[in-house]
């Protein structure tokens, strides 16, 4: 009967059709129903993760402080774990951390923000096609290449001109670790800039205003909440950073503000602990869960600011 | 015509108004529409004529739009709106959940301000709805692309390329595609929302020429910010401002002896 | 958190010479950084040459680290040591029901390397060495050991308290007295390496392996141990050759239980001590004594 | 312009034009610091490695010796975990996006798990090791094979395939999903004909460069428990593995045992570049062919 | 005001078409203008006067915007931009790189269809074009804000809250300190894009007055999609589409009695 070409008749059979299938349509209303159940428990698991970090963490590490008192742990500078008689002081590692981390940033945060400028102020489309993927690049290479880099090439170019920087330091690393964050604090802070309404700009440039004077008179002042989420997160990464401090930092537990000795951060400590596969039952073994903790509340804290930061900026326009 | 036999043989239950044999299809009692706090309509008394052509003017931010969508239930796709009032579709009130809204707007079609074809074939667009509403038949689909098509207008530009993309189309032709698509799962009444505007002249009078061919078949509401468009193709004209409606009569009246100075003023551009 | 293929392969009655016999499985190894080389050779050609089909699977945590593996239910079925168990250790494997068996692989000789640079510590006498990494000593500077050497302050360094290299010098060489808190102690042996190559002042202690491979960047300190002063060497190094005093065993620990539930573990335990003396001089050890050999293998092929 | 003499106007431009113009010289010196250091870190690298690549060398497997030293077995691990970790954070990731975007009601709920989830993706990798070191290869007790590994990856990339997949599907203009609904498609409809097609390009993107993410992690895997010589090929998810970047890890520390294993590492280095730049690559082929078409 | 004093004593040395003491303040010749492939201005011959309402009108899509943005160079920060023949500013070619943007752009004031306030204070929206051409002094700045805010009839309503946020204003308001922040650089042009269509018909009606207001100390071109809007402003209007200048002439002449069919049609809504 369909075949038989256009007539009135076959027009009144799609309506038909189509309110037949609706009604014995209960299967598929079925399906319409379970699948924002199916999804949301799917979308349960990053909830569970979350969970399964924090438990992890904590069930291990409330072990540890059995062991060793709390206030020893976060006030002792003095980090053996392994000898006859430990010492659990987690400042060396703080210490090593921050230090490492701070090195990054200063490298990063002027470099990435004025890349950040070019690409999203000067820059020719054509230009920002080229060299953000070239960035992207730059985000892409492993950490443990950055290691190998820094440890096999950096140190010793510095040792040219720092003779007393040590084989292992916390400087080099550093320095690497700016370089490996500059696309992501560049590429952040590129896109809290271009999220500022070209209207603005317009605004600005109408009434005679260099690209200079629109970038820093209007653009970064409003793209600055998201700049500096860019850089707290460009932080968070750098804390969160394991293989260039392991391979380049050596595992000196120093508690030292001297930048040319070796260090070791949070996350190196975990490494050298593994070890390859740690053993349990030992208060070293609970060691690294304490640490890891401390890691995780430090980078969350972190996280949360970029967040409230970058929220407060969203709110603008 | 079948549907249209049957059409007409439904008893006028509602009541009748303004004019003999015309019944209206939607009619809209005491409809108040918040989206959060901002009241985007206010107390909107409004019938859609079966078999007639609405249109709804008013300057930008009145409600035009918030107003169509409330008539396939569409608006609730936003964030946080709440609607009051009654809105009967046929009869039936569309806004509890005595209708799925999936069976309404089988029956309403909408068209939107910029033409928004799927990024698929021009044949797979027009195929989608009845695919959607579980017609599979490789011949039924094909006859219901080329009948659609036909009605359009679109057939003897496009039938050479059905299997390409529709966004080969220049933006008048997507914009009868989305109309021919909307034919394909024949509807009874059609949503119109600024369909032109964003058309060049000849574009325009091509879809102007269409919903003429089409509305002895299909009641059409259609949004407009073109007076004249108005005054062209429409039966009656209903004007809105501020979410409320101002006026609302046969075109003629309104746009020759509108009771309303805000109408008037609104008509011959003294704002908008 | 390895070896739970145990139950692939079986029986305690196979025990036949497997040399012909296909074997299958894995065999889990960690422990001693020292003699990791060592048993990674073998292990390599034992996969070329002997067995194919059987993963012989080599870490290296350190001698410690290893033995906190070893003894646990499903732990390492070797462990390899650069000391002796210790006493609880050996208490906590009878706790758990494990049969261990020590087997001694090489002599290893305890290397104290400088940098290439430091001209003036090429031969000390083993006190003057203890004195550097003593707690109570007074020794900070080159010139307190010898006023003709520099006033400059000795980097001290060593392995971690990982490593049994750590626990053979602080036991043994340093007669269990407290070290320097100063002493640099780092987990991987290519850290000390590099250190000390690239710091006049620097000296460092571990296995003569890992001298040997880096002689282009350290230099030795000969040990005169009374009789003029000697290189570590291989043929110095040995139970009673002139270098002995500094000269330790090392071994790697079976799990008895696993050699016998699982053919190629024991299989490749033979193979070790057939072999371990034809690779041990080109990794940096010395040869142990055949008769001790012969004993071991009889050992194994009885289980 | 008034309260300013011509001359002085015209002088003062000319020194703001000066200085827009040096500055933007310096903003370029910046954004081209990467590609400097990227060609430094490549040359480097390159050096160090290029001789010792070869057919054997990408073919044989590993050992002890640096000329007979193959990597074919890190490579097969690489593929291996891969093979878990792809299907796995697809499933999830989309699935989830899905959820955000199309189901969830806004409100606290929905601010609770996006915040969770961008904070998950700030966890730093090595977390994520000694949550598969615990849950997966000791709880679960599957011990240090593909599947744990690849689980503890697929948790790790999770966050960052969620979040380009939702930014995917928020990229599809509601104008499509308004011509579905329009014709009385139903939501799951609409989503599986409509915004799924029309986003995957985005999707895929995304899920690409998570990918090579993970193809280049180390720290994780090192803290799960990769052996130090592990020779023959891994064939499945059961088996026990190791890596590109955990070998160069290795390779790297042993450097002071035989010095050739340094440019082992780098030859190593060079084949996971050219892996993550073909991955990458196509990333970019698909992200600049699909580019908004609506 | 000197500078006026300064323009009117400036020779009419440029060619004096259609009416006597009216010169123009811009030429335009055999402009046209591409993005990428696609030929947006095509061989545009139009003039601005000065101390002129000029008003644009046209569909959509037509170039209108393009060509405004022509005249302060701003057109070139889209991409990919190929502009040729001329356009001269008093008598200077405006398209090479005699004239920096900077200085033209001082003295070519812009206003857009969405007001665009810099997120700052009322008081720092105005001073900001006198500062970036460097004047500092705080009590100058102090009388540039105010005179432009009175002469912009803006300064009553806000003279209490200049150092609030703009963002607290509403669009009308927020619309005319766009205009203020022109006037601060006392241009001798401002260019205004469709400065009423997203504003209330009372908004509109002040910004009508305002333009009527300033209309004696600066020339002003105004683009309008509302052809009545351009009847009771401007001087002049240029009928564009397609890229093209279809007809321009005295607005009186274009609205009652237009030369082109085309114009008819457009201004008697026929299409758009
Ligand atoms: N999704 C939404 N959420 C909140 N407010 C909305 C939303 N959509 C529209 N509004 C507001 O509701 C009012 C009516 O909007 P509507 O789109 O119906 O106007 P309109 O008459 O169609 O205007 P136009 O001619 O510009 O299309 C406006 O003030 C608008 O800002
Ligand atoms: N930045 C751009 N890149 C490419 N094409 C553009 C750009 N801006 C405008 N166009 C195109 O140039 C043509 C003219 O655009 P223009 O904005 O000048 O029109 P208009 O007359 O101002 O329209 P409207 O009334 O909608 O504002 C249009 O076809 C438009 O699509
Ligand atoms: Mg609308
Ligand atoms: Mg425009
Ligand atoms: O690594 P060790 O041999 O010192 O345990």
């Amino acid at each position: 009967m369909i075949n038989q070409g256009m007539t009135k008749k076959d027009k009144v059979n799609i309506r038909e059709m189509i309110d037949q299938n609706q009604r014995g349509n209960s299967i598929r209303r079925k399906v319409e129903k379970a699948i924002p159940i199916f999804l949301s428990l799917i979308a349960s698991i990053s909830v569970l993760t979350t969970i399964g970090i924090i438990w992890t963490l904590l069930s291990e590490t409330v072990e540890f402080f059995k062991r060793v008192p709390f206030l020893d742990f976060f006030t002792g500078t003095v980090l053996k774990p392994l000898s006859q008689n430990p010492e659990f002081g987690v400042l060396p590692l703080l210490m090593g951390t921050v230090t490492s981390s701070l090195i990054a940033l200063l490298v990063a945060a002027p470099i990435g923000l004025m890349a950040a400028i070019y690409l999203s102020e000067y820059a020719s489309p054509k230009v920002r096609k080229v060299v953000k993927p070239i960035l992207e690049l730059l985000a892409g290479v492993p950490t443990i290449v950055y290691g190998f880099f820094a440890f096999t090439f950096v140190t010793p170019l510095l040792r040219e001109f720092i003779p007393s920087l040590q084989a292992t330091n916390i400087l080099s690393p550093g320095l690497v670790m700016g370089v490996m964050i500059i696309p992501m604090i560049a590429s952040l802070s590129e896109d809290a800039m271009s999220s500022v309404p070209t209207a603005m700009r317009e605004g600005a440039s109408g009434l005679g205003a260099t690209k200079l004077e629109v970038t820093r008179k209007v653009v970064i002042p409003a793209a600055l909440s998201g700049i500096i989420a860019s850089f707290v997160l460009g932080i968070s990464r750098a804390i969160g950073e394991t293989m260039i401090v392991t391979i380049a930092s050596g595992s000196t537990k120093n508690f030292t503000f001297d930048i040319t000795q070796s260090m070791q951060t949070m996350t190196a400590y975990i490494v050298e602990v593994t070890g390859g596969d740690a053993a349990t039952g030992t208060t070293v073994y609970y060691s690294l869960y304490a640490v890891a903790m401390t890691l995780f509340v430090f980078t969350l804290i972190m996280n949360l600011l970029a967040r409230a930061v970058s929220k407060r900026f969203r709110e603008e326009y | 015509m079948t549907l249209l036999h049957e059409r007409r043989k439904e008893k006028t239950l509602s009541v009748v108004r303004n004019e003999n044999w015309v019944k209206p299809i939607y009619e809209t009692n005491g409809l108040n529409l918040w989206y959060g706090t901002s009241h985007a309509l206010k107390n909107i008394e409004l019938d859609i004529n079966e078999r007639e052509v609405t249109a709804i003017i008013g300057p930008s931010g009145c409600g035009k739009s918030t107003f169509l969508k409330t008539l396939n239930r569409m608006v609730e796709t936003a964030t946080d709106v709440t609607i009051s009032g009654n809105v009967t579709f046929k009869g039936n009130n569309i806004l509890g959940n005595a209708m799925p809204v999936e069976i309404l707007r089988s029956k309403v079609g909408m068209v939107f301000q910029k033409p928004n074809p799927f990024p698929k074939s021009i044949y797979e667009n027009i195929a989608f709805g009845p695919r959607v509403h579980g017609i599979r038949n490789k011949a039924t689909l094909d006859m219901i692309v080329e009948e659609s098509l036909k009605k359009s207008a679109l057939w003897d530009e496009v039938k050479d390329r059905l299997h390409k993309s529709a966004y080969g189309l220049s933006g008048g032709q997507q914009q009868r595609l989305c109309i021919a698509r909307c034919l394909a799962i024949d509807p009874e009444v059609i949503l119109m929302d600024e369909p032109t505007s964003a058309l060049d002249p000849v574009s325009t009078h091509k879809i102007e020429e269409l919903i003429h061919d089409i509305k002895n078949d299909v009641t059409i509401a259609i949004v407009t910010h073109n007076m004249q468009q108005a005054a062209r193709i429409s039966d009656r004209t209903a004007f809105f401002l501020n979410g409320e409606v101002i006026e609302e009569d046969r075109t003629t009246t309104i746009f020759n002896t509108p009771s309303d100075k805000l109408t008037d003023d609104y008509i011959n551009g003294r704002f908008g | 958190a390895c070896g739970e293929d145990g139950d692939s392969a079986k029986s305690e009655k196979n025990n036949a010479s497997a040399k012909d016999v296909k074997l299958e499985g894995s065999v889990a190894i960690d422990g001693s950084g020292t003699v990791y080389p060592l048993m990674a050779r073998l292990a390599e050609e034992y996969m070329i040459n002997e067995q194919e089909n059987v993963s012989v699977e080599v870490s290296r945590a350190g001698t410690s680290a290893g033995f906190k593996k070893f003894l646990v239910e499903n732990g390492t079925d070797f462990n390899d040591a650069s000391r002796n168990i210790k006493d609880e250790e050996a208490a906590d494997a009878e706790k758990l029901g494990i049969e261990v068996k020590e087997l001694k692989v090489a002599l290893d000789g305890l290397t104290f390397v400088i940098n290439k640079d430091n001209d003036w510590a090429a031969e000390m006498t083993p006190e003057e060495l203890i004195s550097i990494f003593l707690a109570d000593s007074t020794v900070e500077n080159w010139s307190d050991i010898n006023p003709d050497w520099p006033n400059e302050k000795i980097k001290a360094m060593g392995p971690n308290e990982n490593h049994g290299t750590y626990e053979f010098f602080y036991e043994k060489i340093l007669d269990k007295q407290d070290m320097d808190s100063s002493v640099n102690l780092q987990q991987e042996y290519s850290t000390l390496v590099n250190l000390v190559s690239e710091d006049k002042n620097g000296i460092a202690f571990f296995g003569f392996g890992y001298y040997v491979n880096n002689t282009d960047k350290l230099n030795a300190v000969a040990v005169d141990f009374g009789n003029g002063a000697v290189e570590p060497a291989l043929d110095t190094i040995s139970e009673d050759g002139a270098y002995a005093d500094f000269t330790r065993p090392v071994f790697t620990y079976l799990n008895v239980n696993h050699a016998k539930e699982k053919p190629q573990v024991k299989d490749f335990a033979i193979y070790v001590m057939n072999n371990i003396n034809k690779f041990a001089g080109e990794t940096g050890f010395a040869p142990i004594p055949e008769t001790e050999v012969k004993e071991n293998i009889s050992f194994l092929e009885g289980l | 312009m008034k309260h300013l003499s011509e001359k002085q106007h015209i002088r003062r431009t000319k020194f703001r034009l000066f200085l827009n113009k040096f500055s933007k010289s310096i903003f370029m010196l910046a954004a081209f610091f990467g590609l400097f250091f990227l060609v430094v870190l490549l040359s480097k690298v390159v050096a160090d490695g290029i001789g010792f690549i070869n057919f054997d060398f990408l073919t044989g497997k590993l050992s002890t010796q640096p000329e007979r030293a193959g990597i074919m077995g890190a490579i097969l691990g690489t593929f291996w975990l891969m093979l878990v970790v792809a299907p796995v954070t697809m499933f999830l990731g989309v699935g989830t996006a899905i959820y955000l975007e199309m189901y969830a009601k806004k409100g606290r709920v929905l601010d609770f798990i996006q915040t969770n989830i961008s904070n998950l993706a700030g966890v730093p990798s090595i977390v994520y090791g000694i949550l598969g070191m615990t849950v997966f290869v000791r709880a679960m007790n599957l011990g240090n094979v593909v599947l744990a590994g690849g689980l503890a990856m697929s948790l790790l990339i999770l966050p960052i395939v969620i979040v380009a997949s939702q930014e995917a599907i928020r990229s599809i203009p509601f104008f499509l999903s308004e011509a579905a609904y329009g014709l009385g498609a139903t939501k799951w409809q609409t989503i599986q004909r409509v915004i799924l097609p029309a986003s995957l390009p985005g999707i895929l993107t995304g899920a690409i460069l998570a990918l090579s993410r993970a193809i280049g992690e180390t720290a994780p895997l090192v803290v799960i428990g990769i052996p130090a010589l592990l020779i023959p090929f891994p064939g499945g998810i059961m088996d026990r593995f190791t890596v590109l970047p955990v070998q160069i890890y290795y390779w790297t520390l042993d450097a002071s045992l035989v010095a050739e294993y340094a440019n082992l590492a780098a030859a190593t280095i060079i084949v996971l570049l050219v892996a993550l730049f073909i991955l990458n690559s196509t990333a970019i082929i698909i992200r600049n062919k699909f580019q908004r078409v609506f």
